[in-house]
């Protein structure tokens, strides 16, 4: 096991690698910051002294091993936008990303555990056809139009919930949280939602088709047989045996949600590094767009490792094996 | 005699589980019959639409937001579903619109398909260290969302692309990155069913038989895993449509002056809280409703066909 | 229908009430302001911040007029024409308490003309800037400068021993590696000081209760929550919601729906800015038309045929929705030098237009791109795509490339567009602002906003004569002159000079600042 | 009691019926048997000869669309074919037990054996925890499982094959139900271990008097453990009566064609016969008895009318010629 981690630890930082090279090289096509960062009355001297006080003028190589250097010392370099350490920035904004992906995680994952083995388990009844039905709604409208009908009916015309923004909210510290206040939780519901649909959508539909997959399993007929009663037979032993697959899926939708957060967070004003990027991208900020893909990088590889390490927690077989010959 | 046989045919696959499935779904059947009428309309767009709302030249900016139903006051011009507010008929520029996101779509899908299954085949039949390369390389591509892919490409492209081929490239550039976060899907399925399919016993003989490897996977290999292919497929177009629209909403999908159906629904968005509705409603109906009759399709499919999907 | 109402009336009073009692504005924009630094960005939603913390010398009200504010009187000095003389305000107090004297305003001065300043240009006549007593300050300019107090509305004043306490000496540039204090903290001398600031998220500024204008102006807000929301939708949603009370940038489309909400209302007023195409007319070939060898729009009777293609009317209708003047001149009607005749809306006659299509030979049309920024101004892709529709009726077609401004407007600096839109607003309230950054030939000091390869040396001796020329009436002649070659040539052609609209609750008193600029210490509350 | 011993299980004119696209289609009809208690009853007949339905339908546990179409089965004499669905999973583990075909995936992989267990002894049974903990422990001990105490907590996985139809069993009796129903316990283990289980079988049997409805292809574990065997083909009971009788002197044609086809060891002489033709599809029965296609014997009237039903207190066979009796 220590061998497998060390392995995919090793191709993930490859994987890091060849992102940031992407990434980067990218930086170079979405237009330039000098313009944005000089005014209206720049003049060609200053923009040709600000671009090599920025280093744009060395060739792109170079930037990106000069870009490497300071991200192994964890100096990301200079918000073009903020004049701020970009890791300041990022630090400042991550906690709001994460509460927000990690209540749509929770939303789309409950929701969708919920739904999927209701539907899997009154496999013909109507109301397990609708649901089917209106989840497929959900997967098929964009999300930011999703995002702006739920503005409009509960801020605008109903007036329930904010709009905008992720009410009052508490510095722990080393965590700046909206959880603890009530306007807080409020603004999070709506951006909550928006975001976490599609996923709750994927995760009850593959809930539902595992399983149907292990209801078919002998060991269920088995339990059966035994007499057990049907919540211990659907909870107790299939749902168990279906979580496997659905901790893959839903491992990677973690990784998509917080992509996708980019989306919501620009319809809600959510002040999220999504926001950050869209920004980011609008000023051609480019220390933190590759700071911000490095961060969705890192965390999507780690996501995976978890992942890979809950099939050892989940699986007894897996556990065996680890003395063996792994994977 | 080929007339004969050829209507045998027909009548053999109506006859089939397959058909016989499909006649007794009405889900399916209305389904399909939707997704047909939209695709329809979209291939004679210029037959159907009364506007040709790519011709900057017959706009009358004039015609901006007329309502549904209602003449012009300006112009006394008449739209179905209104004008959007560059004066464009709206009922045109959907089934113009519908045309663009259905070949972003189907070339995505194709896209994505062919590679997916190629690499698919290749990890599956030759195996070793190509094949777990290629594994490898669906790995990364899983963990990286595919809306971050899309921009990615879109990003490098428009680097690469003279400055006079932009608004064509954009549509390109959409099918590669869509396409790009779709092959995954194809590449496992047919990777799985290759390595089930090649220790059958028929495969080991044609292969001792001197049949050449490539011939092997087209020939024995390839129509047991179209099943499958075709479900992903299905589902992998409503995806395909949804995130080219998504795209759009960031600005690095389709060109304004040749929208589609996603460009629309990001400009009427705009005019959601102004009581021009009809410029988000109706094409947002028409996406919900080819995204729901595909998606709707392609579960039936699975049914029927019952892949043990991932 | 009448519940839905009842329901949204009941909600406004609530959120009126609660406002009303805290005295607290909660404004909203599209953008944030880039940084607190005074002299690192001179752009319109970092000034609108900074005015409300920090204070020049002299400031313009809410009307666009010039009035005192760290300066109590000015003038030139009678004994030097190179010289103006400023009287600052005495007993005037920074946020911190320190005292503010012409020291600060010495300090300041020199900040903002270091090279990583954004507004040294404004400055770049300036040669000496000095104290004259504890309360009284002079800069010596190399020639006379006749409108150098315009230059200085959004110079703001730093508290000296602040900045050098703080390591903010050096204006906030992006080479160190070490965040700047300044970007973060703002220590001034105005109506509001920061409470706390999370970029892109929000700004809370309460009063400053030992402003020196405390009688003088209203003052009735009492506490600021600014939150810059980017999305069009959501901003007015949260207006229509009563999560806002004040926003800026209403989409036009919104107007209607904004000004009908009960408890909610629009002002507009003309802004200064005036929004223009820009062609390449200098090049003998261009690159991105299908033109070979040749320039069409080098020839006067292409460009004078577009102008007559595009219809104003209809931009101002459909796109604009009212919310716009059609322009004949690209000069906003506050500035020094318009006219009405200049500013005549040219006629929309496309039979004429395509006669000089024809006698220029170009009667079968050509194509040709048109960049377009698609988030800088209001409607411009909107507007771009009109335009799309109007040059196709005499024959040109267009491919349209809509871009980010960042991607747009490095292409007018590396001459990389033949066809372009353009936005440009006058700080300075004179024509020689204008003629500086887009008339005069393009070189390194000026004309760095010219892509249109426009060049003609005897305008350019003249444009820059007008900096030193002291005899106003003479001056004006000049910049009439000026202006006549540049309408006769076509060298742009002017679209409409955009209105500002601002949404807000029916509660709040203002007028629309011009600049776009709210000054809350001038707004009033309806009791 | 009486010398025959009471009756366990009877099933009266049992049948099953599928609908499909192609009508409705039976593939159980007309069932009628009786298992006495300590009794092991065999039931052969080739796939799809319905054995195993007829075992699922006693147990309740048909797949839908298949569902129960006339007769009566009683057990312990109540009726159980017409209980509710909570009322018969009550009587599921606790009056009849099952054992499946593949141990290797009739236990949750996912679960320690010992759970798996315990959970079925306090479904049943009125214990607390550490006494189902007891029990399970002696259940395991009862049916070999060396070192049982210590093996409560390992997985399905750390065990043979042998090994887990053993658990498998042990699982089964729990509960001490009246009746096991054995669907081919022995196919998928190993030739040397499957005497191993038979053996286990018919000694928990005879120890607490339980039935056993034996299902299996293999008539030399019929030979060798059943007291009655009844065979069917295509859905219908061909032949019943005690293993000796039926082994030495079949009755039916098909009987006789299945003996002549069996290697068993007392006629390891015989040289191997086989049957002409195959079973029948359910879906394309023949009219008539369903066997005259294959039959050596048949007549006209056995292309026309189907097979006399069998008297359980006179005939053994059900055919027109058999013994020449029913001519």
């Amino acid at each position: 096991m220590l061998a497998f981690t060390i392995r995919r630890a090793f191709q993930s930082l490859i994987v890091l690698l060849v992102v940031g090279l992407v990434a980067f090289s990218m930086f170079n096509f979405v237009g330039d910051p000098v313009d944005n960062m000089l005014g209206q009355e720049r003049t060609g001297a200053d923009i040709e002294r600000l671009r090599t006080q920025l280093g744009l003028d060395q060739p792109f190589p170079v930037q990106y091993y000069r870009f490497l250097e300071g991200a192994v010392q964890g100096n990301f370099g200079i918000s073009y936008r903020q004049g701020r350490p970009v890791s300041d920035v990022i630090s400042e904004r991550i906690a709001a990303t994460l509460e927000l992906a990690m209540v749509s995680a929770i939303l789309a994952i409950v929701f969708g555990v919920a739904l999927g083995v209701f539907t899997a388990i009154r496999r013909n009844g109507w109301a397990a056809n609708i649901i089917m039905s209106l989840s497929l709604i959900g997967v098929s409208l964009p999300t930011f139009l999703i995002g702006i009908l739920l503005i409009y009916l509960f801020a605008v015309e109903l007036g329930w919930l904010p709009s905008f923004g992720r009410g009052e909210t508490v510095d722990l510290g080393w965590w700046r949280t909206g959880l603890l206040t009530e306007s807080g939780r409020k603004a999070i519901i709506l951006p909550a939602i928006t975001l976490g649909l599609y996923q709750m959508t994927l995760i009850m539909r593959l809930v539902r088709s595992e399983m149907l997959e292990v209801l078919r399993q002998d060991y269920i007929r088995f339990a059966r047989a035994r007499g057990l009663k049907d919540r211990s037979v659907y909870f107790r032993h299939a749902l168990k045996n279906t979580l496997v697959p659905v901790i893959t899926v839903t491992g990677m939708q973690l990784g998509s949600i917080i992509a996708f957060a980019i989306i919501t967070e620009t319809v809600f004003q959510w002040p999220g590094v999504g926001l950050l990027f869209i920004n980011a991208i609008r000023f051609v900020d480019i220390p933190v767009m590759a700071a911000y893909l490095m961060l969705i990088s890192v965390m999507f590889v780690s996501i995976n490792l978890v992942v890979d390490l809950l099939y050892f927690a989940i699986d007894p077989r897996l556990r065996a094996d680890r003395s063996g010959s792994g994977k | 005699m080929r007339g004969f046989s050829f209507t045998n045919t027909i009548s053999r696959a109506w006859k089939s589980d397959f058909m016989w499935s499909f006649r007794r779904t009405p889900v399916a059947i209305v389904s399909f019959f939707v997704a047909m009428i939209l695709i329809l309309g979209a291939v004679f767009a210029p037959l159907f639409a009364p506007y040709n709302p790519f011709d900057p030249a017959t706009l009358n900016l004039m015609n901006g937001f007329s309502q549904p139903m209602v003449p012009n006051q300006f112009t006394g011009d008449s739209f179905w579903l209104g004008a959007d507010d560059q004066g464009r008929d709206v009922f045109s520029t959907i089934l113009y619109g519908l045309r663009i996101s259905l070949f972003v779509g189907f070339a995505a899908v194709a896209f994505a398909m062919v590679l997916g299954v190629t690499l698919g085949l290749v990890a599956g039949y030759v195996g070793g260290w190509i094949g777990a390369l290629i594994m490898r390389i669906a790995d990364v591509q899983l963990t990286f969302p595919g809306i971050l892919v899309a921009m990615l490409v879109f990003g490098i492209a428009k680097g690469f692309t003279p400055i006079e081929q932009r608004d064509e490239m954009a549509i390109w550039v959409l099918v590669i990155a869509i396409g790009l976060s779709e092959w995954v899907q194809f590449a496992r399925v047919v990777r799985g069913a290759t390595m089930v399919e090649k220790n059958k016993e028929y495969v080991q003989a044609a292969h001792l038989n001197g049949r050449r490897p490539i011939s092997i996977m087209v020939r024995h290999i390839l129509p047991n895993v179209l099943g499958p292919v075709l479900v992903i497929a299905t589902i992998s177009l409503a995806l395909a449509i949804i995130a080219e629209a998504t795209l759009s909403f960031l600005g690095v999908g389709a060109p304004p002056t040749q929208p589609s159906l996603g460009t629309l629904i990001r400009i009427g968005q705009g005019f959601m809280f102004s009581g021009e509705w009809w410029i988000l409603l109706f094409p947002a109906v028409t996406l919900l409703t080819l995204a729901l009759s595909v998606n709707l399709l392609g579960d039936w499919l699975r049914d029927v066909l019952n892949p043990k999907l991932r | 229908m009448k519940m839905k109402t009842m329901l949204l009336a009941t909600l406004i009073l609530a959120g009126m009430s609660t406002f009303a009692s805290a005295q607290t504005l909660r404004w909203a924009r599209a953008g944030d302001a880039l940084t607190l630094d005074p002299h690192a960005q001179n752009e319109g939603p970092t000034t609108a911040l900074i005015h409300q913390i920090m204070e020049p010398l002299i400031i313009r009200d809410m009307t666009g007029a010039p009035v005192p504010a760290l300066a109590t009187e000015w003038g030139p000095s009678e004994e030097d024409p190179n010289v103006w003389w400023f009287k600052l305000r005495e007993g005037v107090k920074f946020h911190d308490g320190a005292e503010f004297d012409s020291e600060d305003v010495v300090f300041s001065f020199e900040r903002a003309m270091t090279p990583d300043s954004d507004y040294k240009e404004l400055l770049s006549s300036v040669t000496e800037v000095r104290a004259n007593g504890k309360y009284g300050f002079e800069i010596v300019t190399d020639g006379p400068n006749p409108i150098m107090p315009s230059n200085l509305t959004n110079l703001f004043i730093m508290d000296k021993d602040w900045a050098e306490a703080n390591g903010a000496v050096k204006v906030q540039d992006y080479e160190g590696g070490e965040d700047t204090f300044a970007s973060r903290n703002a220590n001034g001398t105005g109506p509001y000081s920061l409470v706390s600031r999370e970029t892109d998220a929000q700004t809370v500024l309460t009063i400053n209760e030992d402003y020196w204008g405390m009688d003088e102006f209203p003052m009735q807000v009492k506490e600021i929550i600014y939150t810059p929301i980017q999305n069009q939708a959501t901003r007015v949603a949260a207006l229509l919601s009563g999560e806002v009370d004040f926003i800026q940038d209403v989409p036009v489309q919104d107007l209607a729906r904004v000004n009908d909400t009960d408890g909610l209302q629009v002002i507009t007023a003309e802004q200064n800015r005036v929004i223009f195409f820009g062609m390449n007319q200098g090049d003998a070939d261009l690159t991105t038309d299908n033109v070979e060898g040749a320039n069409p729009l080098a020839d006067l009777r292409v460009r004078q045929a577009i102008n007559m293609s595009i219809n104003r009317e209809a931009i101002q209708q459909v796109v604009m929705r009212g919310q716009s003047i059609p322009a004949g001149v690209i000069m906003p009607p506050f500035v020094n030098g318009w006219t009405a005749e200049l500013d005549a809306v040219p006629a929309n006659d496309i039979d004429a237009a395509k006669a000089l299509m024809s006698e220029a030979g170009y009667g079968d049309g050509f194509s040709i791109r048109l960049n377009c920024p698609n988030d800088r101004y209001i409607n411009d892709e909107a507007i771009c795509q009109a335009a799309v529709g109007m040059l196709a009726q005499i024959g040109i077609t267009i491919q349209l490339e809509a871009l980010p401004k960042a991607q747009h407007f490095p292409l007018l600096g590396n001459l990389e567009t033949d066809f372009y839109m353009l936005g440009w607003g006058v700080p300075t309230y004179d024509s020689e602002y204008i003629f500086n950054f887009l008339v005069h030939t393009k070189g390194e000091k000026f004309g760095s906003w010219n892509a249109t390869r426009f060049s003609d040396p005897e305008l350019d001796v003249k444009i820059q004569a007008l900096a030193s020329e002291t005899d106003l009436e003479k001056r004006n002649q000049m910049i009439a002159e000026i202006w006549a070659v540049v309408q006769a040539e076509q060298v742009y052609i002017p679209i409409h000079h955009q209105v500002l609209n601002w949404g807000m609750s029916d509660s709040v008193g203002t007028i629309v600042d011009p600049e776009d600029t709210p000054k809350f210490k001038y707004f009033e509350f309806a009791s | 009691m009486n010398n025959m011993g009471e009756i366990v299980l009877s099933v009266r004119d049992f049948g099953v019926e599928i609908p499909t696209r192609q009508g409705i289609l039976r593939p159980v009809d007309g069932l009628s048997l009786d298992i006495a208690r300590g009794k092991i009853l065999g039931v052969v007949g080739e796939s799809g000869a319905g054995k195993s339905m007829t075992g699922n339908a006693v147990i309740g546990l048909l797949d839908p669309p298949a569902h129960v179409a006339g007769g009566e089965i009683w057990l312990n004499g109540k009726r159980i074919d017409n209980l509710n669905r909570e009322r018969m999973r009550k009587i599921r583990g606790k009056e009849i037990g099952m054992v499946f075909q593949d141990p290797l995936t009739s236990l949750n992989p996912l679960l320690p054996i010992g759970d798996q267990l315990v959970e079925t002894i306090m479904e049943h049974l009125p214990v607390d925890k550490k006494q189902a903990m007891e029990k399970a422990v002696a259940a395991l001990d009862e049916v070999g499982i060396p070192a049982a105490a210590q093996r409560i907590g390992s997985y399905p996985h750390e065990f043979s094959g042998g090994m887990r139809q053993r658990v498998v069993i042990a699982l089964a009796l729990c509960a001490e139900p009246s009746l096991v129903i054995a669907d081919e316990p022995t196919t998928a283990l190993d030739v040397s271990v499957q005497a191993q289980i038979i053996s286990l079988l018919k000694r928990m049997c005879k120890e607490r008097g339980t039935a056993i409805m034996l299902i299996t292809h293999d008539m030399g574990v019929i030979a060798e453990t059943a007291d009655e065997v009844a065979v069917m083909y295509a859905g219908r009971m061909v032949e019943l009566g005690p293993v000796r009788d039926v082994l030495t002197s079949p009755t039916h044609p098909y009987t006789q064609g299945l003996m002549a086809s069996t290697p068993l060891a007392a006629k390891g002489n015989k040289r191997l016969n086989q049957i002409e033709g195959a079973m029948p599809r359910l879906d394309n029965l023949p009219q008539g008895c369903a066997f005259h296609p294959r039959c050596s014997i048949a007549k006209d009237k056995c292309k026309i009318n189907p097979a006399p039903g069998m008297d359980l207190n006179e005939g053994r066979a059900a055919c027109w010629f058999a013994d020449g009796t029913k001519q």
